[in-house]
């Protein structure tokens, strides 16, 4: 008979995901045709652009890998947001600010997480139900308008540097690093895989995977309140439809990192990947100013040769 | 293989657990009916039953899943409750499930260790180093030599079921329920965890012990238990009963566990003939012919290449180079052309392969003859009820109706449902990967009973069994398969287990 | 033999299937709501607003018939909404250019086609998950259209052609005669044919469907580039109703559309649903947005009250499944 | 000459910004630069044109043209311009902040009070109106609507059925006046905050085969075939050609070091059937205003 023991491991590169590829393309690409792309100003510049997106990507691999979705981020990022810039105008402090968003941004991901895993409604339905929620409170708490007069101290948040480090990148950084161990290195990463990959074997094992569920569709809330002050910084006020599809660049990014939307197999790096391919595209197409539709059409070009490429690959 | 401890004597000790009267009901089934089981001290206790008698369910009340309906435990004596899988572990209960738990994306020592991590120093971390430590010490006890760090969702079903095997172990458990454990293993693997089964059982750990094989009921029991539609029928000991009695008791009826055939005299025409051939799956120069009215075997190791063949026949792998001649003519391509050309593929895997689970029995049992049922291309709802009621008579599938969803079928009975949807597709020649795994002795019987009448008919059968004694059984003759290549052929006359043993090992 | 086998042999007990209660609840609901429209506003009730109410709920079952058709298979379709616009835009374009409505009706329907079609080959061939694959393709397609249109409209067609979206024929609108014929036909194709058996089939699951010699991947291309054809004939029925088409009119159809589909009780697990259920979902959509103009509702609370409905509606479903399994 | 002028527009899909390219471009191409067009891939984000503001300050344009997705979260978008130091002009909706060369738009207020008095007119003052609103909260919303809500406390004798938003979208125009016309009997006259809302009410009104006078804003190409065949009463024109012409003839200017003029604002013209000529013809070929004809507008 076969060895037992003998397991073929994959070699490192085959975990590369077809967007790692695009993104050195680009990169090359762009260096040679637009000036200014490698500068430092500009790198930055894509870099800090992608950290709201980052803050969502990251919890949005993990409710991936349970085999979940979250549709309702973009909208609960802009009601966040909203509540970021309403709370802080009318008690001129951040922190109470950022306190609302994470409140509200956690109160959603509960409801969301309740949804799914104790009434048992697929992630999908649920969650776009509470995307309509959270897309008519932004209205009504606004009344369609933005809001303005917010604090320096909110803005602050987005234009201030740490070290000489912009502190959007240092918050994306921090996010990585805290997701990035509490998925690889802590008993409740251990149980996000299991969520998605077998969760009868968490029954087994005498876990809630209910609690586990409704806790990770609560971290996204949560980020997504945490975004919303970054985004609420960004605009230096409140807006009731800013931060609404961006869910969808958010998947996006994750599915083109390399996380599959089965059996809980999910991968942050190529998450990271994702985000900063779509940030890297966006910026340089900006800067080689072609036709906008082009523009329009090319996130949509990066996701399908991206997961061409997957499949190629899989497949050799 | 001689066990070391004596069986204990049923009234001189009090059972390590008791279940008592236990009840419990699903929509349409009464899966328990009043069951009351006790299990002692360093006894293996066999639990026996056909397909759906509710041996699984029995064992899942036994370790929390289930929820009993009525019915009450006794631990040593004393009254307990097991209203969840954490309430057993704390009385020492450990399942290998017949499904798998484990989760693919984890490595085999996060899988061991599932909910009992080791913490790290850091609050909510996991002490990697001692994780790994303690899964080599786990996987080195039941003797499977791999590293613990693999992932496993590279791991085949054999080496999965080991892993269940060490998780189950690692609980350092006093009861270890198996439920059908040797079903995925080869003979290798067998043999160890009979060997581990002795070792325990030395240590004074209680082994309950679901299995359809009756050679491993009388190897390894102490007790066997019998259920019979949901309701304990008898407690006997190996030593008290031939096989004969316990079919009987299990089933209700006589079953000739020879499964005699009508070989027929004169083989009829060639109509399956492969010429050499190659699959990236990994199999290569494969010359099979399987004539009209024969039941072909086709044996070797796990891992043999067996089931690559058989998909790559009926077209669900590419082929690299060969041919495929099927009824005179070369056929390629993919399983719709094959289907339609008369070949039919009962797989290996009938959760993945074979049943959408969501489905109903009827569904299921009509998906793959519709065309043949609906020429016109129009569908009529009575017509499929018809064939499908009909199948379910035909096969004795236990099932409410033919509304029932799949999925909630016991194995075997879903088993049956795989196979019967090929039967009203009218196919010419059947490709049965391991069509009898996990299913009853009665079941298995009809089943080859079935396909004796089918090749009698003038269709034929490539079978594949890691159940050598069924191929001599049932099969005119065979190939014996190694490492991706024919090893040799065995016609009816040579075909003995001791053959194809040889024949499939290395360097024989 | 078991008692089991028994019952088995026994014919079924309920002549009425699983979905057809399901659907049965669904109406009952589209009833209720319009029960309370009728209390709280008197004009809910004329047979001009009941007309109304059907030819808005086609628009959106059009798109969402073949939508249904795509769930059934686990899949989705996202670009559906781009996809009506930029057979819209074509469609409009042919017509202006040839004067020939037909011509224009064939493009639309050619177009739309071609999209899903594309859409199937991304998801069959190239194996890209749906959801991805046609997120990715409602970019691509919204990027076409507007180098296409560069911001223009176009407008104004033939009376003639108009009729088809707002003509009446024996007091009803024409789109509501259209609405009942894709409806028969949708359901004759999903319930009464084998192609729609094997659809249910591949997606309940689709490796047992390859090895039960059922062709995935042509039925897939097949149920892909029906759903594209369906937003092709949803596209018609934009122009000629509004006589006219920009770049941007696909965007607020998508959701509205998955939105008809999982109302309508089909899962996104796949092979569960009806086309009929989706109609209703279509109806109960409508009912809510009408009613909501009707009693002047701040539009405000659309998203919100959607939302409600959306969730209401797949948890009431889950619900009533369970009870009578 | 050779200057790159950044024009920033709302989105692609609304043909009012495409009149406002084509008039930026037309300017371009006579005073010898070049343009280059930033819009969002999704129409109106505010994100993305942060985003694009921050890649093109690193590409460094000549000078802006700049119209906000929305005036006051742009506002930080501003400021980055303006501490890169790029000279940039505010056109079509005023900003709430940052620092312009000057503002050239129309006054969204007066053409909706000057596009719905001429309705009002039309009806003898008396009458049941409907007002189909755009986008909850955008600033030219609520200024139009305001706008048409003061010429109807003008006019005693008109009765305000309904306020409802069509998002500014033909379909849903449709959809609401279709439902509005159920509970309502008589409808005379549609105030639309927008042409594509206009022309769907139009298509509501056919179809239940009644009649009401409808009016829209933004002199659209639709909007005056409407006019000329008599459905459509009038058109409120926000002359963005206009705008995006002196938007990037002042950027222009003020590079080269000539005077610009500190701020336009487009008085509105009601595009009737008395009035249409001059508006049917091709974009391209329509003539951007001289600096001096500027001067003339720009004085109050
Ligand atoms: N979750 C469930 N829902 C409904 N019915 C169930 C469920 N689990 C088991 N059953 C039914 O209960 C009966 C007993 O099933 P069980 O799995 O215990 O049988 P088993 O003895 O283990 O059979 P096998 O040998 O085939 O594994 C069967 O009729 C089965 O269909
Ligand atoms: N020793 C092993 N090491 C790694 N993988 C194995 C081993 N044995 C079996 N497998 C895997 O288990 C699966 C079953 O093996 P395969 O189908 O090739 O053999 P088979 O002869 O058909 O065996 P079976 O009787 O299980 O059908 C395959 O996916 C194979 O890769
Ligand atoms: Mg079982
Ligand atoms: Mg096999």
């Amino acid at each position: 008979m076969r060895e037992a023991a003998v397991v073929s491991q994959p070699h490192p590169l085959q975990r590369i995901p077809g967007v790692a590829i695009v993104l050195v393309v680009l990169i090359a690409l762009f260096s040679a045709t637009a000036p200014g792309f490698l500068s430092g100003a500009n790198l930055s510049n894509v870099l800090v652009q992608s950290t709201i997106l980052t803050m969502l990507a990251l919890p949005m691999t993990l409710i991936i890998m349970t085999e979940g979705l979250d549709l309702s981020m973009g909208a609960v990022l802009t009601l966040t947001s909203l509540c970021v810039a309403i709370v802080s105008l009318a008690t001129q402090s951040m922190l109470l600010g950022l306190g609302a968003g994470l409140l509200v941004g956690a109160a959603f991901g509960t409801v969301n997480g309740w949804l799914v895993a104790i009434l048992g409604i697929p992630p999908f339905v649920a969650t776009l139900g509470t995307l309509g929620m959270a897309q008519g409170l932004s209205l009504i708490v606004s009344d369609g308008q933005s809001v303005v007069g917010i604090p320096h101290s909110v803005r602050d948040i987005y234009s201030s540097t740490l070290l000489g480090v912009p502190v959007p990148i240092v918050m994306a950084l921090v996010t990585y690093a805290a997701f990035h161990g509490l998925l690889y290195h802590t008993r409740f990463g251990t149980y996000i895989f299991a969520l998605g990959g077998n969760r009868e074997a968490l029954r087994y094992a005498g876990l809630s995977p209910n609690r586990l569920l409704i806790a990770v569709y609560a971290i996204g809330g949560a980020m997504a309140g945490i975004a919303g002050l970054l985004m609420t910084a960004r605009m230096n006020s409140g807006h009731p439809t800013a931060g609404l599809g961006i869910e969808f660049d958010a998947i996006a990014a994750v599915a083109v990192g390399g996380t599959s939307f089965e059996r809980g197999n999910g991968w942050l790096l190529g998450t990271l990947l994702g985000v900063i391919a779509v940030g890297v595209l966006r910026n340089g197409l900006n800067l080689i100013s072609l036709p906008s539709s082009v523009q329009v059409a090319s996130v949509g070009l990066l996701v399908i040769v991206a997961l061409f490429l997957d499949g190629l690959r899989s497949r050799a | 293989m001689s066990t070391a401890a004596m069986p204990l004597d049923a009234s001189s000790a009090t059972p390590l657990l008791e279940l008592r009267g236990i009840s419990k009901a699903f929509p349409g089934v009464k899966a328990l009916d009043e069951v009351s089981f006790a299990i002692y001290p360093g006894e293996v206790h066999m639990l026996l039953g056909e397909n759906g008698a509710g041996k699984s369910s029995l064992m899942k009340v036994l370790c929390g899943a289930y929820s009993a309906d009525a019915g009450e435990f006794a631990y040593k004596g004393e009254k307990v409750a097991i209203s969840s899988t954490a309430d057993a572990q704390k009385l020492g209960i450990a399942v290998i499930f017949q499904e798998f738990s484990l989760v693919p994306y984890l490595d085999i020592a996060q899988n061991i260790f599932l909910g009992r991590e080791p913490k790290g120093r850091i609050p909510g971390t996991i002490d990697r180093r001692k994780i790994l430590a303690d899964a080599r010490r786990v996987l080195a006890t039941i003797g499977f030599d791999i590293d613990p760090s693999t992932i496993v969702e590279k791991l085949g079903v054999a080496q999965q079921q080991m892993v269940e095997i060490a998780k189950a172990i690692s609980q350092n458990a006093r009861i270890l329920v198996m439920d059908e454990p040797t079903a995925a293993l080869s003979d290798r693997e067998t043999e160890l965890l009979f060997a581990l089964i002795a070792r325990l059982k030395a240590e004074g750990v209680s082994i309950v012990y679901i299995s359809h094989r009756m050679a491993e009921v009388f190897a390894l029991g102490d007790r066997i238990t019998v259920l019979r539609d949901g309701r304990r029928i008898d407690g006997v000991r190996p030593a008290d009963v031939t096989p004969d009695q316990l079919v009987r008791m299990m089933v209700g009826r006589n079953v000739d566990m020879t499964y005699p055939r009508h070989f027929a005299d004169r083989p009829g025409e060639v109509l399956l003939s492969v010429k050499d051939l190659t699959s990236p799956t990994g199999i290569s120069d494969i010359n099979i012919e399987v004539r009209r009215g024969e039941i072909v075997g086709l044996c070797g190791l796990v891992g043999s290449g067996r089931s690559e063949v058989a998909r790559a026949i009926f077209g669900a792998d590419p082929v690299t180079s060969g041919e495929i001649i099927f009824d005179g003519k070369s056929i390629s391509g993919a399983p719709d052309v094959a289907a339609r050309r008369g070949i039919a593929l009962i797989p290996e895997s009938r959760k993945s392969e074979g049943l959408a689970l969501l489905r109903s029995v009827g569904d299921n049992l009509v998906v793959a003859a519709l065309r043949k049922l609906f020429p016109s291309g129009l569908f009529d709802q009575r017509s499929a009820q018809r064939t499908s009621n009909n199948l379910i008579r035909q096969l004795r599938i236990a099932t409410p109706s033919a509304r029932q969803t799949v999925g909630l079928l016991s194995g075997g009975n879903q088993q049956k449902v795989v196979i019967g949807k090929w039967l009203a597709a009218g196919s010419k020649l059947f490709i049965f990967d391991e069509p009898t795994r996990g299913i009853d002795i009665g079941a298995k019987s009809e089943i080859f009973a079935l396909i004796d009448r089918l090749v009698a008919e003038g269709a034929a059968a490539l079978m594949i069994s890691s159940e050598q004694i069924e191929i001599c059984h049932v099969c005119d003759r065979a190939y014996v398969m190694r490492e991706g290549r024919i090893a040799g052929h065995l016609t009816r006359s040579e075909l003995t287990e001791e053959n194809i043993v040889r024949l499939g090992m290395h360097h024989a | 033999m078991t008692d089991i086998t028994k019952q088995a042999i026994s014919p079924s007990r309920s002549l009425v299937s699983q979905e057809a209660i399901q659907v049965f609840y669904r109406l009952l609901a589209a009833l209720l709501i319009c029960a309370v429209l009728a209390v709280l506003s008197d004009s809910f009730l004329s047979l001009g607003n009941i007309l109304n109410v059907l030819r808005q709920a086609s628009l959106t079952f059009f798109i969402a018939s073949g939508l249904t058709l795509v769930v059934l298979t686990a899949g989705l379709d996202l670009s559906v909404g781009a996809n009506v616009a930029l057979s819209a835009c074509l469609a409009g374009t042919v017509i202006h250019q040839t004067g020939s409505p037909l011509l224009g009706i064939v493009t639309a329907l050619v177009v739309g086609g071609a999209v899903g079609l594309l859409n199937g080959v991304m998801v069959t061939a190239l194996r890209i998950p749906s959801f991805i694959a046609t997120y990715g393709m409602l970019w691509v397609l919204n990027g076409l259209t507007y180098w296409y249109m560069a911001g223009d409209t176009i407008h104004g067609f033939p009376a003639g052609f108009r009729q088809i979206g707002s003509g009446y024929l024996f007091g009803l609108p024409i789109p509501v005669y259209l609405l009942l014929v894709f409806l028969g036909i949708g359901t004759l194709f999903a319930q009464r044919t084998i192609w729609g058996q094997e659809i249910y089939a591949i997606g309940a699951n689709p490796v047992a469907a390859r090895l039960s010699g059922i062709p995935v991947t042509r039925r897939l291309l097949l149920v892909y580039a029906v759903s594209g054809t369906m937003a092709g004939l949803a596209s018609i029925i934009f122009l000629s109703r509004l006589n006219s088409a920009e770049a941007d009119i696909g965007e607020s159809l998508t959701l509205p559309a998955i939105a008809a589909v999982l109302i309508g009780g089909t899962s996104l697990f796949g092979g569960v649903g009806t086309v009929f259920g989706t109609f209703v979902g279509a109806l109960i959509l409508t009912l809510v947005l009408n009613g909501m103009n009707l009693l002047s509702v701040s539009a405000n609370w659309q998203p919100l009250v959607t939302g409600v409905i959306v969730i209401l509606a797949v948890w009431l479903d889950m619900k009533t499944r369970r009870r009578t399994q | 000459d050779g200057e790159t002028i950044a024009v920033f527009t709302k989105n692609q899909t609304n043909p009012f910004f495409q009149t406002v390219r084509v008039g930026a471009d037309n300017m371009a191409k006579v005073l010898n630069a070049k343009t280059l067009h930033y819009i969002p891939t999704k129409p109106d984000s505010i994100p993305e044109q942060l985003s694009q503001i921050e890649d093109v300050v690193v590409k460094k344009p000549s000078a802006i043209v700049f119209t906000p997705v929305d005036y006051k979260a742009m506002v930080p978008g501003v400021e980055k311009i303006n501490d890169a130091k790029i000279p940039v002009v505010n056109i079509t909706d005023r900003s709430a902040g940052g620092k312009f060369l000057s503002f050239i738009g129309a006054d969204d207020y007066s053409l909706g009070l000057e596009t719905a008095r001429y309705l009002l007119k039309a009806l003898s003052g008396k009458g049941n109106i409907v007002i189909i609103e755009g986008v909850k909260g955008s600033l030219t919303n609520v200024d139009r609507v305001r706008g048409f809500n003061d010429a109807l406390k003008e006019n005693p004798g008109i009765k305000l059925l309904a306020s409802q938003p069509g998002n500014y979208q033909r379909l849903q125009a449709l959809q609401v006046m279709e439902n509005l016309m159920q509970s309502n009997a008589q409808i005379d006259g549609v105030l639309a905050a927008n042409d594509a809302m206009a022309v769907g009410a139009i298509e509501a009104l056919d179809g239940a085969n009644r009649k009401a006078q409808v009016i829209g804003i933004n002199g659209t190409k639709e909007a005056i075939d409407a006019i000329k065949s008599g459905k459509l009463l009038a058109s409120g024109d926000y002359n963005g050609f206009a705008q995006g012409c002196l938007g990037t003839m002042m950027a222009i200017r003020a590079l080269r070091e000539q005077p610009v003029i500190n701020e336009i604002v487009l008085k509105p013209t009601i595009i009737t059937q008395d009035n249409f000529k001059p508006f049917d013809v091709p974009l391209e070929s329509r003539i951007c205003p001289t600096f001096e004809e500027a001067v003339k507008l720009g004085v109050k």
